[in-house]
């Protein structure tokens, strides 16, 4: 039966079935929120469902596709619906769902406008984020990765903070013009490909097979990683996230950070690589550079950040420079970790947004100024934000420690000067983070006004959002193994796309 | 033997996990005897442990942790005779302290905390002793460093508490940068994570390499054990509570730096130009700290000055490749320091918070009890014969003094100028403590000084230990057994590599041991009461001075705030406000410009009116047409 | 024998462009309307011509859709006119701006 | 040149006159009468190219219907306030663009095989043409007739007279 039936593809647009029905009752706040609620919770559910009966199925180890669709779509421009799941989308899925429930409790109260097109948009963006996941044809895989931008653009623009409009701007601009390089390098691609085999398709394992010159392939493969490093972000091009991380609500920060960055890492890992071995090779020092400057740069400029939210950001930026160190050296181990770590990021940085959103709901402000001496007000966030943190700054035994520490020690085997600087770049991570947990949640504000400030712990609510969270980091600090072993048959196979 | 080593790890653990999740709404006494049951217990099963184990080694795994590709972190423990003394030292100190922070803490509402902690402490800290995966001993290793950071800290609304807690967490993070490095080069050179197997491969790493590794794995250690240059923490974590600062920043934290050389030892022992960096290095910071606690007030100061210090002893004989000795160190410093700790616990709590020792006085009439317990933890760490103290201190200045090198002459010679300034710096702590003196305020003198018995009493043990250290490893050469020195003899590098002859061994134990008594009658003359220029300031300017600068730590803390953290703090607003918002970001900007200044060209195209769309229309439909003539008429 | 085809497309494309200019040229939307009807009219020629020559009556079949199409994009493209002119008091294209960017 | 040549270019010739005189009249309503004409003309030219079912609903729909409905809606809101100068400069790039496209479709045309060839005559009766109409395209004039049906319903909506209150409410 698991064979058969259309898993992936209801798994893909299920969210967007109750996306339409949450716009048509739009009148109806409450009952949007428990139909989203329902809706992404049995998506969830069905992932879960997946994982499980496949973990007993199937051997995950030989990186075969879990499942995969393949129909027919456009079929004069060799165009394919084409959907694949091995052990790294899954868990990737796996994080979405997840990710969109929280979104939604945390959205709970947060949100009070326009209810029913907030969790429209919602929906439709984990709909988006879903297919690019799972895409196996390329222009299916633009298709989603163009229509993730979107809603995204909405949510930030309409429920954003005070300057929504320069931070929304700024964001699909971006996020387009990386997107149009890579649509132009998409077609000369499948032109190439087409004038040499003349088979006219977007699958990504025939286009795998091109042969391609060596300065065509780097252009093309120029214009893909314009794209992605703009998504994932890497070091130069990163100066979109803060502002729209910021501006965003705190549902949108979770998505952006938690899933929108991913899917540029996963794109490069998944594409990138694969698609353009050698121009890959020939660009690894450059990303290996800018993955450390990212680690640097990012945690020393968190440093100085007065908004939570925005320090926040800029530690976004420092771990997936460790992400894309990882993908760069392209060794088990460093996928492996550079895969798990996507995940961390996704959790421990969800984890922090939604914190610091519960923060501005309280105090209504989001300077770190104004905040301190919450563990005597609030022992329970206390508690919770400094799990968090310490599970960013990389303490082994949550989850960040095994990604790093895999990406680390893998790269030492090709490039051991990277590890040293990737060790101390952890150093300036302690720094910051330790620094900004200090003035939140130990030391009194200076600032009179919000000294005597009356704050309520956290909720039920929130505990059940923040206990998953803490859980699954808990369990990927202790228990890795699981995903590892998730990864290992797709990883094996990824690696020998460039041997 | 598993069930035994998984229950003595993970007791703690299983506490502090209970203690975390619903300590908040257990009932004050049912939390404190679940926080001191599970030390209690492992306790217990480290004896058990140390009872079957015998003359056997045990290398068994409890979990698997991490496998990818050739690399395995798998929770394995490794039990030889040295985690097997120092599982019993870390379980039997750590109870101790438990039993007395119940006490210690009765006033404070945030005990699940404190307990809590302290539980997860001791779980770390037994990692640290027994792992056998370098992984999983750097899993407690950044366990410790963040339980020690959170109970430096635990008075968090003072800032200056909170601050002293990150500056530890960061300084010992430096450390563990070059640890890190140091285990992903022996995943690199030898393919293993595992002590066992590394140590057994060690002999085929080169020169070189073993070098850089044992010097990593040294920087390591000296951020965790507070040595030179990473000092300035320890003496700032004193922030921290009394029992806080006894069980982590003196028995067993800062030691762990010396336990992971002593575990690594065939690695470092491979190097003899690493050992001598070692063992400089070490001798160098005993007497800086030595020095230092000579200037400091704060009688908490002195004690963590003096950790330092001693800690570097047993950086001291590992450099000169005694393990037995450095390990008898630790033990006894263990026990003698944490005494002292207690003692000095007791003290500021009956004072009400005073720390200043030339605010004391008078306290072996009041606190007759603690005066004595705290005698004995003095000469203890005074190296007076023939406490326990002397014969651990002794036996590393006599193999650093019988190392073949010329250089350890030298080093010997500083590490006992170190030696004699500890007597020195002890004992002005203790006479300017304990003894009368009239010139206190009476007022002060009046001022209820009730601490619970139990507090008291908890350090009977310790300080019979600190009394029969000795008895672990009498020297033979007065007729003792050298207990220790046959129990360690069977781990890498337990026997020393250049033994003293028995002769030199008698004169030098003989003569420094006439020595320390010297210098404490000496510190007698300078520090007692009746001492003339006590407590009050002098004149001399250049007195001032030196007090000033012993005081301050040779200003190292004062380099560093000017020398790099105010650098970083602004370089941190610079690269943010200047390059990321200015250069990098200004550049997307300049070319949203040259985009606009286009636009701006295009906006006089569009001028809303319906007529101009529609003339577009007509001539966008003669354009196709006529390319579609031109198109055709050349293809044809 | 009529005249030649192309003849009649020369007619047909003179009326569309006659069309084409008048809803450029001049302002009043009733006028505009009205070029609109022509090219219409125009197109429905050179489809009578074309059915005649492949003697097929799809053509013409179109030309009834094309007279449906005009007469309703009349009806409701009238409605408009009115309804503007009651709002604006004018029946100036140019008087609608507001799209200028 | 047939009887039928000579038919067909003189009314071509009206068409064209008629149409030109048209677009170029100031007032709407002396458009409409002489597009009246020019339909007229359309007309008869449908019925020499064989189409005589369309000839009359030429003359119905177009000459008839539609440009009645001009007619009234002239009259209705006899507003010519907005009307053309009739300056140079507004006709010229009309103009202008209009011979360049005249000049490339008559090449074109031209260019076509088989456009030189005389249409021979031919005549679709009306019975014919249904019969072929509602076997063969029966769906979409059913479509064409809903459209109408819009159109109506559209016209009457926006034609409706709105209430005091809404206009009120829009100012």
């Amino acid at each position: 039966m698991i064979n058969n039936f259309p898993w992936l593809t209801t798994i893909i647009f299920l969210p967007l079935a109750g996306s339409f029905l949450a716009l048509f009752f739009a009148r109806r706040p409450m009952f949007c929120r428990w139909t989203s609620l329902w809706v992404s919770l049995a998506d969830l559910f069905l992932v879960a469902w997946l994982f499980t009966s496949n973990l007993q199925r199937h051997s995950w180890s030989t990186g075969k596709w879990l499942l995969a669709e393949d129909h027919p779509w456009i079929e004069s421009l060799g165009i394919r619906y084409s959907l694949g799941l091995d052990g790294i989308s899954l868990m990737l899925i796996f994080l979405t769902t997840f990710l969109t429930v929280l979104c939604i409790l945390v959205s709970w109260k947060e949100i009070n406008a326009k209810v029913g097109t907030f969790h429209f948009f919602l929906l439709f963006l984990e709909t988006s984020i879903m297919g690019v996941f799972l895409a196996t044809d390329l222009f299916l895989f633009y298709l989603f990765w163009e229509i993730q931008i979107i809603p995204m653009f909405f949510l930030i623009g309409i429920w954003g903070h005070e300057e929504r409009v320069y931070a929304t701007v700024k964001f699909i601009l971006f996020t387009l013009a990386g997107s149009l390089f890579m649509l132009i390098a998409l077609t000369g691609l499948y032109l190439i490909h087409g004038a040499k085999t003349s088979l006219y398709t977007f699958s990504l394992y025939q286009l795998i097979q091109t042969p391609l010159g060596f300065s065509t392939e780097l252009w093309l493969y120029g214009a893909f990683l314009l794209a992605f490093a703009i998504k994932i972000p890497i070091f130069p091009v990163h100066t979109w996230l803060p502002d729209a991380h910021t501006q965003a609500p705190t549902a949108g920060s979770v998505i952006l950070a938690g899933l929108l960055l991913k899917t540029g890492a996963y794109a490069l890992l998944r594409f990138g690589f694969p698609l353009f071995p050698v121009a890959a090779r020939f660009s690894v020092p450059l990303l290996l550079a800018l993955g450390l400057i990212g680690l640097f740069y990012a945690a020393w400029i968190a440093l100085a950040q007065k908004d939570l939210k925005r320090l926040v950001a800029y530690s976004s930026v420092g771990h997936m420079g460790i992400v894309v160190i990882g993908i760069a050296v392209w060794n088990t181990m460093t996928l492996s970790g550079a895969t798990l770590q996507m995940i961390n990021h996704g959790l421990t940085t969800s984890a922090l947004f939604i914190l610091v959103g519960m923060l501005d709901e309280r105090v209504h402000t989001r300077e770190i100024a104004n905040f301190g001496g919450f563990w005597k007000k609030m022992p329970g966030f206390s508690a919770f934000f400094l799990f968090f943190a310490m599970a960013s700054l990389g303490l082994p035994g949550l989850n960040n420690f095994v990604g790093e520490f895999l990406v680390l020690v893998g790269t030492i085997k090709t490039w051991p000067l990277v590890t040293w600087f990737g060790f101390a770049g952890l150093v300036l991570t302690v720094i910051y983070i330790l620094t900004v947990v200090q003035k939140t949640v130990f030391e009194e504000t200076r600032n009179e006004k919000f000294r005597e400030q009356p704050l309520a712990d956290i909720t039920v609510r929130e505990v059940l959002i923040l206990a998953p969270l803490a859980l699954a980091v808990l369990f990927i600090g202790l228990h890795p193994q699981p995903v590892l072993d998730l990864f290992e048959g797709p990883v094996g196979v990824l690696i020998g796309f460039l041997k | 033997m598993k069930t035994i080593l998984f229950f003595l790890l993970f007791f703690p653990f299983v506490g502090g996990f209970i203690l975390a999740v619903i300590g908040r709404y257990l009932p004050r006494r049912v939390a404190e005897w679940i926080a001191c049951a599970s030390v209690l217990g492992s306790l217990l099963m480290a004896s058990l442990a140390f009872g079957a184990a015998g003359e056997k080694r045990y290398l068994l795994t409890l979990f698997d942790w991490i496998r990818v590709g050739d690399l395995s972190a798998s929770m394995t423990v490794y039990y030889d005779h040295l985690a097997a003394i120092m599982a019993l030292m870390v379980t039997f100190v750590s109870s101790l302290i438990h039993l007395y922070s119940v006490s210690f803490m009765r006033d404070d509402r945030d005990y699940v905390r404190y307990f809590c902690y302290m539980n997860l402490f001791v779980f770390s800290m037994l990692v640290i002793t027994l792992a056998d995966n370098l992984v999983f001993l750097y899993l407690g290793w950044e366990g410790v460093g963040f339980c020690s950071y959170i109970l430096i800290g635990f008075w968090y609304s003072d800032v200056a508490n909170a601050t002293a807690g990150r500056k530890a967490f960061v300084l010992t993070r430096i450390g563990d940068v070059a640890f890190g490095i140091a285990i992903a080069l022996f995943f690199l050179i030898l393919d293993q994570l595992s002590i066992f197997s590394i140590n057994s491969k060690a002999a085929s790493l080169s020169a070189g390499t073993a070098t850089l590794l044992a010097l990593l794995l040294f920087w390591g250690a000296v951020g965790k054990s507070a040595q030179l240059p990473l000092i300035v923490w320890l003496p700032d974590a004193m922030a921290g509570p009394t029992p806080v600062s006894a069980l982590i920043h003196a028995a067993t934290m800062v030691t762990a730096g010396a336990y992971l050389l002593m575990r690594l030892f065939p690695v470092i022992a491979l190097s003899s130009n690493a050992m001598v960096i070692i063992a400089a290095v070490a001798a160098f910071t005993g007497l800086f700290a030595a020095l230092a606690a000579l200037g400091q007030k704060d009688i908490k100061r002195i004690l963590a000055y003096s950790t330092i210090s001693q800690v570097s002893y047993m950086f001291l004989g590992i450099g000169a490749g005694d393990v037995t000795g450095g390990m008898y160190h630790l033990l006894s410093h263990a026990f003698f320091k944490a005494l002292l700790f207690l003692g000095a616990g007791c003290v500021i709590q009956a004072l009400h918070e005073e720390h200043d020792i030339f605010k004391m006085g008078n306290l072996r009439q009041r606190l007759p009890a603690v005066f004595w317990l705290y005698l004995v933890g003095s000469v203890s760490l005074a190296a007076i014969p023939p406490f326990g103290g002397f014969f651990s201190k002794d036996r590393i200045l006599l193999s650093t003094f019988g190392h073949p090198e010329p250089i350890y002459k030298f080093l010997a010679l500083i590490a006992e100028i170190g030696a004699v300034i500890t007597v020195l710096y002890t004992f002005r702590m203790f006479f300017v403590a304990f003894l009368e003196r009239p010139s206190l305020q009476e007022d002060f003198r009046k001022k209820d000084l009730k601490i619970p018995k139990f507090m008291v009493w908890i350090n009977a043990p310790l300080a019979i230990l600190a009394i029969f250290a000795a008895s672990l490893n009498f020297p033979e050469v007065f007729g003792g057994k050298s207990w220790l020195a046959h129990y360690l003899a069977s781990i890498p590098g337990g026997i020393p590599l250049s033994p003293a002859s028995a002769p030199l061994e008698r004169s030098m134990e003989i003569g420094s041991g006439l020595l320390n008594i010297a210098v404490l009658i000496a510190a007698y003359f300078l520090y007692r009461p009746e001492a003339r220029f006590l407590g009050r300031p002098t004149p001399v300017v250049f007195r001032q001075r030196l007090e000033e600068l012993l005081s301050s730590g040779f200003y190292l803390d004062r380099l560093y705030q000017v020398a790099l953290v105010k650098p970083y703090q602004a370089m941190a607003r610079i690269l943010w406000l200047k390059v990321d918002e200015g250069v990098v970001d200004d550049q997307f900007d300049a070319t949203a410009n040259i985009f606009r200044f286009f636009s701006s060209g295009l906006q006089l195209w569009t001028t809303g009116r319906l007529s101009t769309y529609l003339k577009m229309l007509l001539l966008g439909f003669t354009a196709i047409v006529s390319a579609l003539a031109l198109g055709w008429y050349y293809l044809r | 024998m009529i005249v030649p085809y192309g003849n009649v497309l020369l007619l047909a494309i003179i009326l569309f462009l006659l069309g084409a200019v008048c809803s450029i040229s001049r302002r009043n939307l009733l006028m505009i309307l009205i070029g609109v009807e022509i090219m219409l009219n125009a197109a429905g020629l050179a489809f009578v011509a074309a059915s005649l020559k492949w003697r097929l009556l799809d053509g013409q079949a179109f030309v009834l859709f094309i007279f449906a199409v005009a007469a309703s994009e009349v009806a409701v493209g009238l409605a408009l006119i009115v309804y503007s002119q009651r709002r604006t008091g004018s029946l100036n294209a140019d008087q609608y701006n507001q799209m200028k960017g | 040149m047939t009887l039928y040549a000579v038919t067909f270019y003189v009314l071509a010739a009206i068409v064209v006159l008629s149409t030109l005189l048209a677009i170029i009249q100031r007032q709407v309503i002396h458009a409409v009468v002489y597009l009246i004409v020019s339909f007229f003309a359309t007309g008869l030219l449908f019925y020499l190219l064989g189409a005589p079912f369309l000839a009359a609903l030429e003359v119905i729909i177009y000459a008839g219907a539609i440009m009645v409905l001009f007619l009234f809606i002239v009259m209705t809101v006899r507003a010519e306030s907005g009307e053309d100068k009739g300056e140079i400069y507004q006709w010229l790039p009309a103009v202008i663009l209009g011979i360049i496209s005249l000049f490339v479709g008559g090449v074109l045309i031209f260019e076509i095989p088989g456009s030189k060839t005389g249409l021979s005559t031919g005549m679709a009766t009306p019975s014919a043409f249904g019969q072929f109409l509602f076997k063969n395209y029966w769906f979409p004039v059913e479509i064409a007739s809903f459209l109408l049906l819009i159109g109506l319903v559209g016209a009457l909506y926006l034609g409706r007279r709105e209430s005091r209150k809404g206009s009120e409410d829009r100012r």
